[in-house]
């Protein structure tokens, strides 16, 4: 990989990027009626707040001009005034996204460590009971509505069994100073074995919720690319150099087989960062998505605004990163 | 010159007159499991359009007496209110079946929609090129930049609830899908050289794109906005779930699901029936969509 | 020992200047103290203050106790209390232009003088007996402390003088505080005093409902606020765990539209108030947590009367009343409300609809329904209106002048009476509590006949309690004052 | 090569069958194929006439819905058809070697070519010093010299190179270098040329025909074209509709072709010499494999067929090495 | 015989090229093929010009361009006395009817959704040429009995074909409308050896029958010798040697030509040919060699050859040749 090509490829990024905020400027832009009024709501602001909240919003300029201020403010990382927290959007956001990427992380990772052996054992034993499983697995996987089966696994497993705490991220025993502010981690480097347990056994079903699509969709894609693979002539040509079978499934097979996975995986992410709206509030995750769903509900437009542009530009980023990996398993793709 | 052998001709000309359509009709009805499933998803339809004949009792009508009533099996429950009643006293399968209006009516609309937009656009940009397509393609690049329930869900928290607006909020982001479908078929398509006898016989762009490409890339696009109903009603199920949906007391499954939510410990009926009937419903279009993906492109035949 | 309590939602900031939010300041009151307070039976007591004199209509002394320290050890003085007054009253004295959002509770406060080493003196703009009920919300900061954090610093630091002092705050989580030890006790009115019993306080955010209850049944946690009605079986049932109710002081009612064409008759109102079986409502929706109201004022309130008319359920003289006014077949009318209390109110509308008020229900974002419903705006069209307004002072001050005043900003119905007006101008400067009473309770027999609004009930709010807990009762103001609870 | 030799390979009566949707196909119905030690055999015939299927049939590799339904089939005297999985691996790419008909799509996209020639060598090359690193120190030169032998240049850096960095030409010969990197004893090449323009064709079979030669190894050649055939192989079996209808040595079989077919065949090939003049290609097409009826396969196309064609036609043995599947042979001429 | 149907004149197309501008912000590099560099010749009423190269030497690209199907970069088309490259729409539609086009592909070229009568009847309707439907199949009906198909057959789809009838519903479409002049664009090359020679029949006795002239593409030399009246090679976008066709193929003068003749296998006589071996592959049209295109593979390339591009020169007899060395009377083939 070219460093030149790097950046080039980053550049690429740039209108991407642009078009998104454009979007998400115009979402708040073109909301019918006074936007700063519904935004106050039944927040007690004085007049000269209002004022302020005005200008700072550029409500007075013309269209053109107030973009370019919401762009340069997205740059700076200035998205306003949260008027419901009376503090700066940008700090309420970054208080809840170290709950909200550790989940998202441990769902992708459950994910990806379930699907992909899943999807290999299932093409490799076709038609065996395996393969049934996966394929009617994934099938339940992906018609499930996640807000429902989340519910129904609080129930069954804290509710009912109570083998998992029913909400948060960590129990009240297990509470350790912050480092990096992603508790699984954080328990660990402080050695506290019995809070690291507690912290996974909270973050368990909410991971299975969230990762559960995605799960569905990759075991399926492995599946079929697995099996596509297989009937490559390459694989075929292996089979006549007289190697083993592991090399020919695991070397020849799966790395060919893993490149849709990738790309699939890294398009699902968009499944992750959607549901962690819904996740987060069915478990009382204290993330991000679920601040988002509060606010939408008392019209707070600044954060949900700052928090769609988030959210796009990390699936952006994801995606870009993803396309890098690409590049890795498939030589044939040239950055 | 003397005609070629007939008899020779391969087997699966014999029938006269079988469309690829028909042939691949036929090997989407040999799938028992695809086929059943496409029966049932008749079935949802059809109890939608015939909701107020077949719900035994009207969704809206609330009785206080009967709040959080157990399903009909269930002590304290009655079987002609088989499902038991919500927190309100309103009939849950009478509720369930109204709510199966607002899902599919939702999903179909989304897709209808989606899918002609996506049509047109993809056909001009893949057939045209050019500036048409350098417009479509980045607005689809940077439609795909949102993840769809937060696109969504940002357009819904700024344009309000309600079932236009959710209509509007998916179809704005699901074209994007026919559209990419389209535009590589299309670039493929034009490629081809029976588009360009088509040309060289002195055929229009219009008929090129309506004659010769649109029928080709028709079967690809019907099974790609299958699988994506399935997905739009899970979208619109969890924007209802949030209270971003229709309005009560219009009832949907969503928003059934959510009003049950605070019953669950002491009546889990209320938001376990709204959820199977999604579940049901999806998995149905899923096992069907995937019959048909099987029998109408056969680039994903295993 | 610990105590956890589930809370429907985490606190926005620390700071007490800097929100308007209920569960906000139920949460940081534990950890600072206001000048008064309430004790259990909702009386005005002192707590920061010593005590306290109405030396004019329009001015009150307060005595600072001695010794109060702060939680990084420094003393509190009168400085710091007009520190705080100012910083809540003073237009722009939060800095960078910002003032604070909780002015407007302390309504009339002109300024602040400090008139002794221990005395300050609050002067009002114009006559406000209801200053001591509302001071219990305000709570006191360090003078130092702010100058050194600055507003944006306060957001997340704490240097109070209550009971427990912070120790984190997990946001969107939970907020852990311990015991001060230093702590000056307390109002010597509430027994007991001296410092917390318990070593520490944990508030843990748990929004969704179900969760809240099966935390609490699985002894997670200790208390939990807004027990739905449906669940109190359940926690009854449970052999640790039990319901507590306390009145609350919010009085929900119907407004109508008296600029509308249904409801500017009197007939059609009383229809309304005759059809709707508020009992029934109050026993199948509220689990019967709920006390039936006639008038705008709790039970509870200062000045409510015992003995107003009621209008007992009774569909016939409600469909005949509507005959009268010449709607022989009955109206069709639509009820606004706000997402919250959607159960409730469909639950109305059906029960108005079966004496032929046909109701349909339109649920609406607040901040539409309240403009929608704001007197100022002449154009309302809607029928009826599902609302609620606090009254934290219990006083009718608070609440009978915004709701029933001409123009009052919280006149939805457009009621226009200047013999209500009149009565309650004369109650906010009377300074004779009796006399006071009487005035209001003239009012209130005006409007049960008037029928501006269909008075509907005072809610109960519901917790549930573990039963290892002692010495911690509900308060009406919904604050969860932890100061005196223990557990086993 | 003496017919007295013993055969390197002897498949008999060789049936695979493939069950499909519209049917069994029979694609291949009772083919012997006899290779002898050192010489170059041709097989042509239309395409599906069962060529590919015959000789991975021979390797062990018919996929489902595929399967060997008959026939034996010995290497050096060893049945294969009884070996087990382990043997066979052991005797695929190290005894008996095949390259496939599309290089582009046999050779695996996403490993470098080195390692595909690499993993071969550990595979089966007994030779290769112990130890890890003068192993792969060996085994790498042995990939060079490979590389080499089929004219790549700077072998050793292109093997870090991916298969899609090298040209058709190129591709088609690395398969080759791979195929040959155990010293097979027989190197099966399936249509190793037909996708190549001829100018590269050419360098392809010299190649072929060149190591051969230094290495004495068998070569089976299947291809389409009987010109290559006549080039470069000593004897031809022809395959019509999934059985054999003509085999012989080469130049007889071109000079004197004795099934319909195969002279149907001869006369279709364009040339120059015959500019002006009518060539006289076959009617009609190949049949379908499915459900045959047990007549001459050629039977619908044969300008020649009379009524006893319409029965189970065998190969006969017409002397000179020389046998056909035509029942008018027996009559004397056809 | 005399006065050419068209005239090519330094006929230039590059793919490629133009950005938009978000590629061009953020650097993409233009992708420019030089797929044709000037290409003149001229092709008389009622000749077939035979046109062969090797795989992407732009064979296929001259033939699009000659009829506008891909708009040249540059150069002229004159047809029948029209410059048809200057020609607006409607004109253009119009002249379409006298010039058509064969495929390679009989499964790409027939689309797979309209019945045979609609395929080739398109041509009759959007030329206003039949009256109605109803004339419209009976001339398609018509036709197919010309190329040999059953007329019967007129509502079937493509998939119910085979390769060999799919070929000759291609050539029925193009020639329903009467045309006179038609690029064959290897119409045979996909096609089994057997069912090749059944089109190429079709194809030389439909010309005979309705005097057309064809520009047929093929690689394959025997096809081309045997139904051209003259040969054009092409090399890498340029035509290299042109001539009649005994001229060219018996006697190539160009080195480029003269390895292309060694380097097929004959059938009827192996072996007696001197082979030319050929290194390297075509070089990549998006970068081609300055000077003579041919000089890196070239076994005569001297200096200049690597400098400058030859002219073209006259052998006499129609014959021309594009090579430096032409006149020292060199010769790969010692
Ligand atoms: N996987 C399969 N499923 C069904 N039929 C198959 C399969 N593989 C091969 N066949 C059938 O077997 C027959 C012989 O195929 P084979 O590949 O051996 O032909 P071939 O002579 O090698 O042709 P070509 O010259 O095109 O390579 C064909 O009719 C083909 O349809
Ligand atoms: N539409 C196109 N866009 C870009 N490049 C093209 C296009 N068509 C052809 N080319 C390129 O132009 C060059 C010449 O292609 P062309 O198809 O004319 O070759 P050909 O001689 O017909 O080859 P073949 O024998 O394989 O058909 C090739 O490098 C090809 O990749
Ligand atoms: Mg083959
Ligand atoms: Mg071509």
């Amino acid at each position: 990989m070219h460093l030149g090509k790097l950046v080039e490829r980053l550049l690429q990024l740039v209108p991407v990027l642009l078009g998104v905020s454009t979007i998400v400027f115009l979402m708040m832009a073109l909301t019918p009626g006074d936007p700063v009024e519904i935004m106050i709501g039944d927040q007690p602001i004085t007049a000269a707040e209002e004022l302020t909240l005005r200008q700072n919003l550029g409500l007075d300029k013309p269209m053109g001009e107030r973009f370019l201020v919401f762009l340069e403010n997205a740059v700076t990382g200035d998205f306003g005034t949260s008027l419901f927290h009376r503090r700066p959007v940008f700090d309420v956001i970054v208080e809840r996204l170290p709950a909200t990427i550790e989940l998202s992380l441990v769902a992708l990772i459950i994910a990806l460590a379930t699907s992909i052996p899943l999807g290999v054992m299932a093409a490799i034993r076709k038609n065996t009971i395996i393969d049934r499983i996966a394929t009617v697995g994934s099938l339940l996987g992906v018609s499930l509505p996640g807000f429902w089966f989340g519910i129904l696994l609080l129930m069954l497993f804290a509710v009912q069994l109570r083998l998992l705490p029913v909400s948060g991220r960590i129990g009240f025993d297990s509470e350790v100073a912050p480092i990096t502010h992603f508790l699984l981690i954080d328990t660990l480097l402080r050695g506290r074995l019995d809070a690291f347990w507690d912290a996974l056994s909270h973050i368990l079903l909410p991971a299975i919720t969230l990762g559960l699509p995605m799960t569905a969709i990759l075991t399926r894609v492995t599946r079929t690319s697995m099996l596509e693979v297989l009937r490559q002539d390459y694989v075929a040509f292996a089979e006549a150099k007289g190697l083993s079978r592991r090399r020919i499934l695991f070397r020849h097979a799966l790395k060919n087989a893993l490149i849709p996975t990738v790309s699939v995986a890294a398009l699902e992410t968009g499944s992750l960062l959607g549901g962690n709206m819904i996740v987060e509030t069915v478990f009382g995750w204290p993330g991000l998505g679920r601040l988002v769903v509060e606010s939408i509900f008392v019209r707070n437009y600044p954060l949900v605004q700052a928090a769609v542009l988030f959210y796009a530009v990390t699936y952006v980023l994801v995606n870009f990163v993803a396309d890098l990996l690409y590049t890795l398993l498939n030589p044939r793709v040239k950055l | 010159m003397t005609a070629a052998d007939d008899t020779a001709a391969p087997a699966i000309a014999t029938e006269e007159g079988t469309t690829l359509f028909r042939r691949n009709l036929s090997v989407f009805a040999e799938n028992r499991l695809a086929l059943a499933s496409a029966v049932l998803m008749l079935l949802f339809v059809l109890v939608a359009i015939f909701a107020p004949l077949i719900a035994p009792h009207d969704p809206n009508e609330t009785d206080l007496f009967r709040r959080l009533q157990p399903p009909g099996w269930a002590a304290g429950g009655e079987w002609s209110y088989l499902l038991g009643c919500d927190g309100l006293g309103r009939d849950i399968l009478s509720r369930i079946i109204y709510g199966s209006r607002i899902s599919i009516f939702i999903g179909t609309a989304v897709i209808l929609i989606a899918t002609m937009v996506g049509i047109i656009a993809g056909l001009a940009a893949g057939y045209l090129r050019g500036w048409v397509d350098i417009a479509i393609s980045r607005l689809v690049d940077i439609l795909l930049g949102f993840p769809y329930l937060i696109f969504a869900i940002g357009l819904m928290a700024m344009m309000g609830p309600g079932l236009v607006n959710i209509i509007l909020a998916l179809a704005y982001k699901e074209w994007v899908i026919p559209c990419r479908v389209v535009r590589g078929e299309t670039l493929a398509a034009r490629e081809l050289e029976y588009v360009e006898a088509a040309r060289a016989i002195g055929a229009s762009r219009f008929h090129i794109m309506l004659r010769e490409i649109m029928p080709n890339i028709l079967s690809p696009v019907i099974v790609v906005s299958t699988i994506r109903m399935a997905d739009v009603i899970i979208l619109e199920a969890s924007l209802s779930f949030l209270g971003l949906g229709v309005q009560p007391p219009t009832a949907s499954w969503g928003s059934m699901v959510a009003d049950g939510r605070a019953f669950i410990l002491e009546a889990w009926w209320v938001s376990t029936f709204p959820g199977l009937a999604i579940l049901l419903l999806v998995l149905v279009i899923n096992v069907a969509s995937q019959g048909l993906r099987d029998a109408f492109d056969p680039r994903f035949n295993e | 020992s610990e105590i956890r309590v589930g809370f429907t939602a985490d606190a926005l900031t620390l700071d007490p200047a800097n929100h308007r939010n209920r569960e906000t300041e139920t949460i940081i009151r534990n950890m600072y103290d206001g000048l008064l307070t309430r004790d259990a039976e909702m009386k005005v007591v002192p707590e920061i203050a010593e005590s306290w004199t109405q030396t004019s209509p329009t001015s009150f002394e307060f005595k600072i106790r001695k010794g109060i320290k702060f939680h990084d050890g420094s003393e509190l003085t009168v400085e710091d209390v007009k520190f705080t007054l100012d910083r809540l009253t003073v237009e722009g004295a939060m800095g960078d232009g910002q003032t604070s959002p909780r002015k407007s509770l302390l309504g009339p406060v002109k300024d602040v003088e400090i008139v002794g080493d221990d005395t300050i003196r609050i002067n009002l703009s114009e006559p406000w007996p209801l200053l001591p009920a509302m001071l219990p919300f305000q709570e006191f900061v360090s003078k130092a402390f702010v100058e050194k954090v600055g507003t944006a610093g306060m957001a997340t630091a704490e240097n109070g003088a209550g009971p427990f002092k912070l120790v984190e705050w997990r946001k969107g989580d939970s907020i852990i505080m311990e015991r001060f030890d230093d702590y000056y006790g307390g109002s010597p009115d509430i027994a007991p005093v001296g410092k917390a019993c318990v070593d520490r306080v944990i508030f843990k955010v748990i929004p969704e409902t179900a969760s809240r209850v099966a935390a609490l049944l699985s002894g997670d946690v200790d208390i939990i606020n807004g027990l739905p009605p449906f669940s109190i079986a359940q926690v009854e049932q449970n052999p640790n765990t039990k319901v507590m109710t306390v009145n609350g002081t919010r009085s929900v009612f119907l407004a109508l539209n008296l600029h509308g064409d249904k409801f500017d008759d009197i007939k059609v109102r009383q229809a309304v108030a005759y059809a709707l079986d508020k009992q029934l409502i109050i026993d199948k929706i509220l689990g019967g947590n709920a006390v039936p109201i006639e008038g705008i004022l709790s039970p509870a309130a200062f000045a409510a009367s015992t003995n107003l008319p009621k209008h007992d359920y009774d569909p016939e003289k409600a469909k005949a009343l509507l005959a009268e006014a010449g709607f022989p077949d009955g109206i069709d009318i639509t009820i606004d409300t706000e997402g919250a209390d959607k159960d409730t109110v469909e639950a109305i509308a059906s029960v108005l609809s079966k004496s032929g008020i046909r109701a349909k229900v339109a649920v609406g974002e607040s901040a539409q329904v309240d403009a929608k419903w704001d007197p100022k705006n002449d154009k309302n069209d809607g029928d009826m209106y599902f609302t609620s307004w606090g009254n934290g002072s219990l006083d009718p001050f608070d609440i009978f002048v915004p709701t029933h005043y001409t123009m009052g900003r919280g006149n939805a119905s457009g009621y226009s009476n200047k013999e209500v007006d009149t009565l309650l101008d004369q109650g906010a400067v009377e300074l004779d509590p009796a006399k006071r009473a009487t005035l209001y309770q003239k009012a209130e027999a005006i409007v049960n006949a008037d029928l501006p609004y269909i008075y509907l009930w005072v809610p109960k709010d519901i917790y549930g309690v573990s039963k290892r807990l002692k010495g911690w009762s509900p308060s009406a103001d919904s604050r969860i004052n932890l100061h005196d609870a223990c557990v086993e | 090569m003496t017919t007295t030799a013993t055969p390197l390979l002897q498949v008999q009566d060789l049936r695979t069958v493939f069950e499909t949707r519209a049917g069994r196909v029979f694609a291949v119905d009772g083919v012997d194929v006899t290779v002898y030690p050192g010489e170059c055999l041709g097989v042509v015939g239309e395409s599906g006439s069962g060529k590919s299927v015959t000789f991975s049939s021979v390797m062990g590799l018919v996929r489902a819905p595929g399967r060997i339904v008959n026939g034996s089939i010995s290497f050096e005297g060893r049945d294969l058809r009884g070996l087990s999985v382990h043997d066979m691996r052991r005797i695929r790419g190290r005894d008996i070697a095949i390259t496939m008909q599309d290089a582009l799509t046999a050779l695996n996209p996403a490993l470098t070519v080195g390692e595909q020639i690499l993993e071969v060598l550990y595979a089966h090359d007994e030779t290769l010093p112990e130890g890890r690193m003068a192993r792969r120190k060996a085994a790498r030169a042995k990939a060079v010299d490979m590389l080499e032998l089929v004219g790549i240049a700077s072998a050793g850096d292109r093997l870090k190179y991916y298969p899609h960095e090298f040209s058709g030409g190129m591709r088609q010969r690395i398969m080759i270098a791979i195929a040959l990197a155990c010293r097979p004893k027989l190197l099966i090449a399936d249509e190793p040329t037909t996708a190549l323009d001829v100018t590269i064709q050419a360098q392809v079979l010299e190649l072929i025909a060149d190591i051969r030669a230094r290495l004495g190894m068998s070569v089976v050649l299947i291809t389409h074209d009987l010109g290559v055939v006549s080039e470069y192989c000593d004897r031809v079996m022809v395959m019509y509709a999934g059985q054999v209808v003509e085999e012989g040595p080469t130049a007889s079989v071109i000079r004197e072709p004795l099934h319909p077919y195969t002279r149907g065949l001869l006369q279709s090939i364009p040339r120059l010499s015959l500019r002006g003049q009518k060539i006289s290609p076959i009617e009609g097409q190949v049949p379908d494999l499915v459900d045959l009826p047990p007549q001459c396969r050629f039977y619908s196309r044969c300008g020649e067929r009379i009524d006893a064609c319409r029965q189970r036609i065998d190969m006969r043995d017409l002397g000179e090495q020389r046998r056909a599947r035509c029942i008018r042979l027996s009559e004397g001429k056809a | 015989m005399t006065t050419p149907l068209i005239t090519v004149d330094n006929l230039v197309k590059h793919y490629g090229g133009r950005r938009d501008p978000i590629s061009w912000a953020t650097g993409k590099p233009a992708i420019n093929i030089r797929a044709l560099n000037g290409v003149s010749f001229e092709v008389r009423r009622g000749e077939t010009l035979g046109l062969i190269g090797e795989s992407g030497c732009g064979k296929s690209t001259l033939g699009r361009t000659l009829l506008r199907l891909h708009e040249p970069t540059s150069g002229r088309v004159v047809f029948n006395g029209t410059d048809i490259t200057a020609l607006k729409p409607d004109a253009l539609k119009a002249m379409r009817r006298d010039m058509q086009i064969i495929f390679q592909d009989p499964y790409a070229s027939l689309n797979p959704r309209r019945t045979v009568a609609d395929i080739i009847g398109l041509p009759l309707m959007l030329h206003g040429l039949a009256s109605n439907r109803r004339d419209m199949r009976d001339r398609v009906a018509a036709i197919m009995d010309k190329v040999g198909l059953k007329a019967n057959h007129l509502d079937r789809y493509p998939h119910q074909f085979s390769g060999g009838q799919r070929q000759r519903i291609g050539i029925a479409r193009a020639l329903i409308s009467n045309p006179q002049f038609i690029v064959c664009d290897e119409p045979v090359s996909a096609l089994d050896v057997s069912i090749q020679a059944q089109i190429i029949e079709l194809l030389t006795s439909l010309k005979r029958e309705m005097g057309l002239t064809y520009l047929f593409v093929s690689h394959d030399i025997s096809v081309i010798g045997y139904l051209s009246d003259r040969v054009a090679v092409m090399y890498l976008g340029e035509i290299v040697e042109m001539g009649p066709v005994e001229a060219v193929l018996s006697n190539p003068r160009h080195p480029y030509t003269q390895s292309l003749m060694s380097a097929v296998p004959d059938v009827d006589h192996p072996g007696k040919r001197q082979r030319v071996r050929l290194t390297g592959d075509l070089p990549s049209p998006q970068n081609p060699p300055p000077g003579c295109k041919f000089h890196t593979r070239c076994p005569l390339a001297i200096d200049l050859c690597r400098k400058e591009a030859p002219p073209r020169h006259e052998a006499g007899n129609g014959h021309t040749v594009s090579c430096h060395l032409i006149n020292d009377e060199l010769s790969i083939l010692r």
